[in-house]
């Protein structure tokens, strides 16, 4: 195995690097903690963001895109879960581009494609539906009614919102949504809200199909691509802390002298160093080796669940009462953990997978 | 001898009070702080508070078992909890160990009647974990002192009267030997309060700044620069008390518990149902702990409790929050901003219907990751038992 | 609650310290390292414990014991676990004892009781079978063939092995064996030897009877005992592990002063607390309410499991090297631990039973 | 590029190494010396051995990837572990980062060819995690040092030819500045080896007594008082090839756990599958991640590696111990007594049948409690971590 990075992706990080420094530094950051600046702050950067091209990183180059593979991705989603940007790139740039490439007939990738990759398009996708947990086997045709997405990123501010809705048997169709009743869910994360999507099946247009095992390669690519947000985000929580525990000062010497802390801090990089080469090794799987993406996307979200989760509860702990407090920035991190935790499956649903893989069932 | 009933007197005084609590509790929104207040008076002229405090400052001179009782029947009955828990819990006790007897007479029945609400100011922003590096300044001038500083993470320091405070009286002395404890009006001159916003959306606590207050020497409890072994009393005090009144909260959180794992559609899996049955194990254990152990409770044994409290609460709450499912970040009602209004106790169960952040496990969740830290941090605590109740040797 | 020591017990627990310390002191338990040299230390402590009456301390007055409760037992439990006192204790003035006054017909009682009070008569029982894991209703009846029990503890040195067979629906009986085949079955815990006994039907003899409810009562009080020498022996080590970071010094300074071993430390008293007050929990309501017996037994167990292997391991991990070795001490507590963990249900046996009675299955 | 498969030069080398394995493979008993002598050296014949080591001392001079790749083969054909493992995984590359071109041109191919078998000698019974403490004297006398004092934990000292020795030679100087690294011939009037018995009853290590030996200056390795350092590179070293041969050894047990379960009559209940299947991430993880941060190894990166390999270890016994249920405390073969003779690697998998002790679970429940304490305990290397790779301020 070779996980080194390429020079190609080494500028890609670190130019995403200095760029959100820059443009998306923390007090923008904050912005989003106020349901009334929030979408004006994400819509200024999405701007930004476009011009770098990232949204069409996983487009192919026909349809406007830089036709990147998956570990580029994963290169570039470290430094946008270190600054926890916004959800749209995300949302259109990942899991509707994926959806369309995967899904969608030629005609929808001519139309939407291009737009989504140029970021003039804010796409996303509605998956799950209420009843069906995490699980795509579990959504429910519906033949007649209004279908009904819950846990659908970005849908208030998205000029696109793609369904996929279950027909029968294994089958799946892509619908482009008409006149969508969008219900804000409150997530924790108030840096990435997420609704609840329903959609009066007359004003759907179908644009794809494919079957349910389409669907999961596109859940399983967007779940490795959150997967390494969220080891990119659990880095930056431990470097806040040991610059935190290296200034702050209390019996006389500096907090990161004691033992429990540097332990407590040396487990949080040991969970980060194990996820991102998880990381790392689903979007090489993905990109040569699809027939084993399932195992890889879960072992990758299972590694990222723990290593996020543990570092923001663990930061926030080395912190102390400071880390509790609205002020701090830390918060953000614990919420963005949580509601990662729970996208895409937690880590039991991932572990029930991987059993079911290794034949324990 | 039974083991685990009531005596015959213990039984009477439980029935009694289960029958009053039934005709005299009240339904109180959270911050309807008068309403609360009348109902602590009631409380008290019912003869159902400061159980174990002397009755010649208007306790009751009841034993350890009643104050248990008091706590199990009142969580049974959803009582709402005291409007001055630091004055009942803390500050009362500690002055009643330590206070002179003019100051005990003077305000031991009003921290009772809630005439005068209480909160206790120790932490400050530089002084955590590191309590003896207070830098709050009391500067002798005649019969008064003169306090300057600020204090930090104050409980009810918006809508109290008195502060319970620690402040430096000598600055040359070796740290720990400079410190005073002092009782300090805050409605005096020079004294101020911010309201300190958590990550939960509320503002619990506050910061309280002192810009040359005025104090009576006269308020000063125990000698001056004796302060520190006050404080440490203070300490093993207050978590003594959050251990008693633990077993109730977290049987509360554990019957919350199962009422979400019982209310779900899904079954639960076997391993589901095991840390249900582990959490019932750890809560079982800790609160009967708590009873065993009551007599050591205001030595440093209380640091078990209270360390262990602090990581079941957090796991109760984290498998709470699990049990939503892909729900589980989502905030009831909307979340942070509307927090602090529609909010009551936190105590309630799905029954009650979660209709509001904060009795939601998503608040739980979130204020539960404070446990750990507030109260003394569990690194602190551990080193606590490990020092003084296994006797290893300080550093 | 009230959990405090009678005047009788703390004498009971003094007075067993005392005497263990002086008749069983360490190079008296590291014989039973010595397969050759553990029978002849056993019995010799036997003798001195059947002076002190405490193999009829279950015993009813009228069969010549002291008739005591089960929380004197849990007292004095605590004390031999401490000292990691050979098995026959528990096989005969415990599990062999109880279930003769469970399931013993009176002829029984008359018959076997003075002599396992006395001490002169060394019993034990054979109850779990090959299949049946932990749980007493997954024994079958077995009408024709020979019997075979495992996990029978201290059987090569019993003047009596009794089964407890099923016959048929819910009803047991109570077998006095005769002619047993004894084979050992190598406990990883050399001071505490368990064997499988084959028993030829037309040797055994029926002394009693009654239902699984009446064997789990057996069991679950064996169990509590159990779980009280578990929380005794963990206790001891936390006494040797505080004992030797005090003096052993590293870096200029005693280990006991790092943090990361006095955080470990609290750790071990934490559950070493929490499952003595489980222990005596459980033997409350073994003597003041049977309703709750069976959920009273699990907790006290699970407690002593998390707490008895976690100061072992932990312990062993604070004396560093030395405690790895066969010289030091600390093992034969590791291997109490484990083999302790696995007899009369491990933790996951007994918080699946847990579950049920809090109707989660 | 293709980041998950061979090179098509790694792919010939693979090939070839598998084809000779095959052909060559022996099945020897674990404490035959002289079969696994021979062994060693036909496989140095083979031309694989000392892969990655310089040729002009015998080695092969190929890259990491090579010596990856003849770990995993070499598992996959289940020949048996190194006789001088000490002399190839530390005692040889040490030297070649630090040994005088004489040192490496006499000690590195006798290593290669196991005609020469080494053993390191760092721990001291008052040297342990704190080797700065290391009381073993050397006193020059001319052109030798006269060496007396004792080592612990000496793996392989009752079969060694050579010990990389620490050694005192400045009592007056600060602690980590007086010491000196030797290489010392076992076969020296004054050495004595005492086997150590461990709990799982085997004698894996031993004490090496020194009573006046005479060691030669030349075989002194870098300037006197400069051992520090050295010893500091050798544990890198050392880390960092527990960390590369660490990928095998879990992959195998994760695999004698996977046919553990599977073997088992009762079916896994979900709880039991998703400790297997964490187990599984967990050491796929970890083995990629030292795949990963390959050229970091040799720096503090590998205390990284080290500390999750061994509580990993530690859990995936436990976990193999438990599917044993009610007959996990059982010896298989008896026990302790018997476990040096019927022994061979404890790598066999069910397959091969459970015989005895030393391939059981409960034999490498055992074994693994040291795994946290062996090759530097897991508190030390957390600081290290938090000290040198996280920049932590020291106390």
């Amino acid at each position: 195995m070779d996980f080194s990075l390429t020079e190609e992706q080494m500028m890609l990080r670190d130019s995403a690097r200095g760029f959100l420094g820059t443009e998306w530094p923390v007090p923008e950051l904050r912005r989003m903690l106020d349901p009334g600046d929030a979408p004006k702050a994400a819509n200024s950067l999405w701007g930004k963001i476009a011009d770098l091209g990232w949204p069409g990183l996983l487009v192919a180059e026909d349809n406007g895109g830089l036709g990147l593979e998956l570990f580029d991705l994963v290169v570039l989603m470290e430094e946008t879960g270190r600054h926890l940007i916004p959800g749209t790139l995300h949302a259109s740039g990942v899991l509707a581009a994926l959806a369309v490439e995967t899904l969608g007939n030629d005609g929808a990738k001519q139309r939407y494609l291009p737009d989504v990759a140029e970021g003039s398009l804010k796409a996303t996708a509605g998956i799950y539906e209420p009843g069906s947990g995490w699980t795509a086997m579990m959504l429910r045709p519906q033949p007649d009614g209004a279908v009904t997405k819950r846990y659908v990123p970005e849908a208030a501010d998205a000029g696109l919102i793609l369904f996929v809705n279950r027909t029968s048997g294994n089958d799946v169709e892509l619908a482009a949504v008409g006149d969508p009743e969008v219900t804000n869910l409150h997530s924790m994360d108030t840096t990435r809200p997420i609704y609840q999507v329903t959609c009066d099946p007359d004003s759907a247009e179908r644009v794809g199909g494919g079957t349910i095992g389409d669907l999961q390669t596109v859940l399983d690519k967007a779940a490795i691509a959150l997967s390494a947000e969220m080891v990119g985000a659990a880095a930056r929580v431990l470097e806040m802390t040991v610059e935190y525990v290296k200034n702050r000062k209390q019996f006389g010497r500096s907090v990161g002298t004691f033992q429990a802390v540097q332990h407590k801090a040396a487990d949080m990089l040991i969970g980060i160093e194990k996820a991102r080469t998880a990381c790392y090794y689903a979007a090489a799987v993905a990109d040569e080796q699809p027939e084993k993406l399932g195992e890889a996307a879960s072992i990758a979200k299972a590694a990222a669940n723990s290593a996020f989760v543990f570092a923001a509860e663990t930061g926030l702990q080395l912190h102390g009462g400071i880390g509790f407090t609205w002020e701090q920035d830390l918060h953000m991190y614990l919420k963005r953990a949580k509601a990662s935790e729970f996208a895409y499956g937690d880590s039991k649903w991932h572990l029930d997978r991987i059993a079911h893989l290794l034949a324990l069932g | 001898m039974s083991r685990l009933q009531d005596t015959p007197a213990e039984l009477v005084f439980r029935e009694r009070l289960r029958e009053w609590l039934a005709d005299h509790a009240p339904a109180i929104a959270k911050h309807d702080v008068q309403a609360l207040k009348t109902w602590q008076k009631e409380l008290y002229e019912g003869g159902w508070l400061g159980l174990t405090w002397p009755s010649e400052y208007g306790g009751q001179g009841l034993g350890f078992r009643e104050q248990v009782i008091f706590n199990e029947e009142s969580a049974r009955a959803k009582v709402p909890p005291s409007v001055n828990s630091i004055g009942l819990m803390i500050a009362g006790p500690t002055l009643i160990a330590v206070g002179s007897e003019k100051q005990k007479k003077r305000y031991l029945k009003p921290m009772l009647t809630a005439e005068e609400i209480w909160c206790q100011g120790f932490s400050e922003p530089n002084a955590g974990s590191d309590l003896a590096a207070l830098q709050t300044r009391a500067v002798s001038d005649g019969d008064d002192y003169i306090v300057t500083g600020q204090k930090i993470w104050t409980s009810n320091s918006l809508i109290s009267d008195y502060i319970w405070l620690l402040v430096r009286t000598d600055t040359e002395a070796p740290r720990h030997q400079g410190i005073t404890a002092l009782i300090v009006d805050m409605h005096s001159p020079g004294v101020s309060v911010k309201p300190l916003r958590q990550m939960t959306g509320e503002a619990e606590f506050g910061e309280v700044f002192f810009d040359e207050v005025r104090v009576p020497k006269s308020n000063r409890v125990g000698a001056e620069n004796d302060g520190w072994i006050i404080g440490m009393k203070t300490f093993t005090r207050e978590r003594a008390n959050i251990s008693v009144s633990l077993s109730v909260r977290l049987q509360q959180q554990f019957d919350r518990l199962l009422e979400s794992v019982r209310g779900r559609n899904i079954p639960l899996d076997p391993q589901q149902a095991r840390e249900v049955a582990q959490a019932y194990v750890d809560s079982e254990c800790l609160t009967m702990t708590c009873e065993r152990l009551a007599e050591r409770l205001f030595g440093f044994e209380s640091s078990v409790v209270k360390v262990a409290w602090a990581e079941m609460n957090q796991r109760l709450q984290e498998m709470g929050l699990s049990t939503l499912g892909p729900d589980a970040p989502l905030l009831p009602g909307g979340g942070f901003d509307d927090a602090d209004d529609s909010a009551t106790w936190g105590t309630e169960t799905l029954s009650d219907g979660v209709e509001s952040f904060a009795k939601s496990w998503q608040f739980g969740y979130l204020r539960s990751r404070a446990n750990t830290i507030e109260g003394g941090t569990s690194e602190i605590l551990r080193s606590v038992i490990a020092e003084r109740v296994l006797g290893l040797p300080r550093k």
